[in-house]
């Protein structure tokens, strides 16, 4: 899969007399990880349909590779080859009996031949390591276990950018050490991976860059020093990560701090002596 | 497809009222039976009452490329049987009317006499012979869920005629305007729901 | 969260919900009588304008949403009046014509329909569906089948989501390019459905169980207000346009 | 409510071969915060449901007051107004259309007269902050309001132990803030809080005592002892909590560190000045 360029531009969404989204701009960048940040109900999801094709903005333009969306039948059916969207709940996204069906169900879709469709599928549950699952009826799985097949899914589509609603979000930590392997090797395999997520201990860790959905606006940049503005995740009701508040209450600067380690070795030269 | 608010005249109403009355009576003894004995048999059937509606309303695709609403009572026939259903169909109906506004409460004994009496019972009658001849059940399945919408919308057409006989041609005029005119959505509607139905219960038999 | 049932939700937030219902059902179902008791002109025409002025006015339904409540019904009304309003003949082949006889039945059945339609929608729209679940409980109808229906509206809810959200996902790994694929995605949707609402049957029943449900799902009604000046100006209001209706070919 | 003493004594539980709980020993300690940590699948969600008397172990006893729990109807009866749970997913326990309603069946189901009821409908909303949501139909309101409103309606069944099944767990910062609140409001009202998580870092900072579940068994002790113990969350399938991983790398004692202020001030001295 090659890279394509999916960007968003004056992006505005309303509902009914709600705004959604005010004139967002994204650039995702290509290859690389970028999470989306925002509290519950900031507009992440929506952020996410409307760039895989699902809403319709009220003005602004989705684009890839500087090309606008094309809302037509062709245009979205050749968008969602492009960008594929995993959706927060696996629930809402499985509905075949069984792993190996409900993989099938998007190459199906696309005329492919059967040879084609089970190679499709064999990649994608390997990409996601879930190969021994292939039979098992989804019912049986465990949430984790659902949440990879989902994404299985929306892989079998190969598509160039994959957007992520809360990958995270009801794992366990080994749930989450399984999902950031699966994550890797989409990255490996060429798909850009955008996430949504609110957990910004994870996306500060995560990411390359980070974007900040706040009254349904946009800031983009770098996790250490948007996460680590108390000012930005005030106003987009988040908090800041917490070795970035351990940063902050010893007076580090939060540059180049993403974690555990990155932390303890800018902590180092101020000690006494190691502990 | 229901008869409008306001469509009938009012002695048609009653009527219609009247006529439903015993059968949905009879539902709801059983369904009151059946929910002393078993107390969590009302989340079932509330389950299969809300899959009714949640089916009724949203949109399906027909043979033409048009799309319209399947009334999903055949296969609640087959699975709950038709007294059953006429309970449920009246509530569904209710919702329809106040939620969807699709029907209406003065024309609710129409619509409950076509969709949750005459369908249910002339799809549960088709499953019944199609398994005494020992056809397969696929076959079984595409009669009754498509004759138990072909029939609503016969007997919509015949409740439609009787009140508004042509100034012309009569009752059998009229008749035969309304199922003219509906013909174009519920034919390729009803076969799309047999279809539907086969696969669906291929499916639910699989698991 | 939201399975944007725009009546449900019109009736949710309007200032009526706090009425009673005893109040509400006399004017509003005293309307829709009206509608198709009296003639349609004037009566129907004066149901239709009341009803009109009630929802836009003190039921707070506002413009936008009575268009989008109001399309279908107003679509099959009409395609129902046109039926109406031409006349078939087979005698001497097939012949539609426009009779005199048919139109006057078809602009009748028009007014009727619509006034009607608004009719009921003052009661739609300013009663939650639960509400006039417990006026039916009030009017004897076994707790069982109230219980019953109470839960259909509940489950109503999340399967509607459900059903977006299964569309949605289908829609993206194009479940609805071709006939075949919409065939296929529409019978795997139905069926996920039918095991979902089934699912959610079980565990609520478990849930219910630490609760204290043993054999009945008895709730505690919220307060009403109760108005017998609104009562009274009701009836008054349908008296006035009753009279007025049946003394319209006397005075005219 | 007064507090009541509920304990479990050499509990097991299978389900047909599968041995979800061995032998467990638990004590939960009157008027405090209890956290339960285990992975998915570990057994939390069926300790929980076995302490409310919903499952009956294969072996062993739960207890209150040192009074075994009798499973006839009355036993029964009797327990739930002792113990409440309240499961992750609300719309397993919200049956009603709205608040004010659902909130009032546990209440009725006491066969206590309507005066009573409604001022237990009352309270329970008030201790929760939600009576602003009385009126409102539940499937309008959003996700952390339905975990509270579920909440509530155990809470009317006034409770000396409420037992919650991942309480914290989709909610977003804000929304995790206003649990807290709360469960403090809970606990302010003479309410035994028991919360099964696996949110090692909430964990640490909100209870007073934690219990690890690891192949079916119970490890209880303190937070920062336990959950710093690289051996017993690697068996369990949890990880430390951020605060007690810099703790580690730094080499300070994990003993008072449950949050960033204490690991700061646990910090400060070894510093070379205040940076």
């Amino acid at each position: 899969m090659s890279h394509r360029q999916l960007s968003a531009h004056g992006l505005s969404v309303r509902f009914g007399e709600r705004t959604v989204l005010a004139d967002a701009e994204l650039s995702v960048p290509r290859g690389g990880r970028l999470a989306l940040l925002g509290a519950n109900g900031s507009g992440k999801t929506t952020l996410l349909r409307t760039l895989s094709g699902a809403v319709r903005p009220s003005a602004g333009r989705v684009q890839v590779d500087g090309v606008d969306l094309d809302y037509g039948r062709a245009g979205l059916r050749a968008h969602r080859q492009v960008v594929q969207l995993v959706a927060q709940n696996p629930d809402d996204q499985l509905f075949a009996a069984d792993v190996f069906r409900d993989v099938s169900f998007g190459p199906l879709n696309l005329g492919l031949t059967e040879v084609e469709v089970r190679a499709r599928v064999d990649r994608a549950l390997a990409v996601l390591s879930i190969e021994d699952l292939a039979e098992r009826p989804i019912h049986e799985l465990s949430f984790g276990q659902r949440k990879r097949v989902a994404i299985a899914g929306a892989l079998a589509m190969e598509p160039c950018v994959l957007l992520l609603d809360e990958p995270t979000a009801g794992l366990d930590p080994q749930g989450v050490d399984e999902m950031v392997a699966a994550l890797d090797a989409l990255l490996a395999a060429d798909t850009t991976v955008v996430i949504a997520t609110h957990e910004v201990d994870f996306a500060l860790w995560w990411a390359d860059s980070v974007a900040v959905l706040r009254d349904g606006r946009l800031s983009c940049g770098s996790g250490p020093e948007l996460l680590g503005d108390p000012e930005v995740v005030a106003s987009a009701r988040l908090r800041r990560p917490i070795v970035l508040q351990v940063a902050a209450a010893l007076g580090l600067a939060p540059s180049g701090i993403t974690e555990v380690s990155s932390l303890v070795a800018a902590l180092s030269p101020h000690l006494v002596r190691k502990l | 497809m229901h008869i409008a608010e306001g469509f009938l005249p009012v002695i048609h109403c009653v009527a219609w009222y009247a006529v439903s009355a015993p059968f949905v009576i009879h539902g709801a003894r059983k369904v009151i039976t059946e929910a002393k004995e078993h107390p969590e048999s009302r989340l079932l059937l509330a389950a299969a009452g809300a899959f009714t509606f949640v089916l009724s309303s949203i949109k399906l695709p027909s043979v033409t490329g048009s799309s319209s609403h399947p009334t999903g009572t055949g296969l609640g026939a087959v699975l709950f049987r038709p007294p059953v259903m006429a309970f449920l169909s009246t509530i569904v109906l209710l919702f329809q009317a106040l939620l969807l506004a699709h029907g209406g409460i003065t024309t609710l004994g129409a619509n409950v006499f076509s969709m949750g009496i005459a369908g249910p019972w002339v799809g549960y009658a088709l499953w019944t012979l199609s398994n005494r001849l020992g056809w397969h059940r696929n076959v079984g399945v595409f009669l009754a869920l498509a004759f138990a919408d072909l029939s609503t919308y016969l007997v919509t057409s015949v409740q439609l005629g009787l009140a508004f006989p042509d100034p012309v041609s009569g009752l059998a005029g009229s008749v035969a305007k309304f199922a003219g005119v509906f013909a174009i959505s519920q034919v390729p509607l009803a076969i799309a729901e047999g279809i539907l139905g086969v696969l669906v219960f291929r499916l639910l038999t699989d698991v | 969260m939201s399975h944007g049932l725009a009546l449900d939700h019109a009736a949710w937030s309007s200032p009526w919900r706090a009425r009673s219902l005893r109040d509400k059902g006399v004017l509003c179902l005293g309307l829709l009588l009206a509608a198709i008791c009296l003639p349609p002109v004037p009566g129907g025409a004066a149901v239709a304008v009341i009803s009109l002025a009630l929802l836009l006015g003190p039921i707070r339904v506002g413009w936008t949403r009575l268009l989008r409540i109001g399309w279908l019904p107003l679509v099959s009304i009409l395609i129902g009046v046109a039926t109406v309003a031409v006349s078939v003949s087979w005698a001497d082949g097939l012949r539609l014509e426009v009779t005199d006889a048919g139109t006057a039945a078809a602009v009748q059945l028009a007014v009727r329909a619509l006034a009607a339609t608004l009719a009921m929608f003052t009661l739609a729209c300013s009663t939650p569906m639960i509400d006039l679940l417990a006026g039916l409980r009030r009017l004897r109808v076994p707790d069982p089948l109230i219980e019953i229906a109470a839960l259909i509206y509940r489950f109503s809810a999340g399967l509607l989501d459900s059903a977006s959200a299964i569309h949605a996902a289908q829609d993206a790994r194009l479940g609805f390019v071709n006939r075949t694929a919409t065939m296929r995605s529409a019978s795997m949707g139905v069926a996920a459905l039918f095991l979902r609402s089934w699912d959610r049957a079980r565990r609520l029943e478990d849930g219910l169980a630490g609760r204290g449900y043993t054999d009945a799902l008895r709730t505690l009604e919220p307060a009403r207000r109760r108005s017998s000046g609104f009562l009274a100006g009701s009836v008054l209001l349908l008296v006035a346009v009753t009279a007025t209706a049946l003394s319209w070919p006397v005075t005219r």
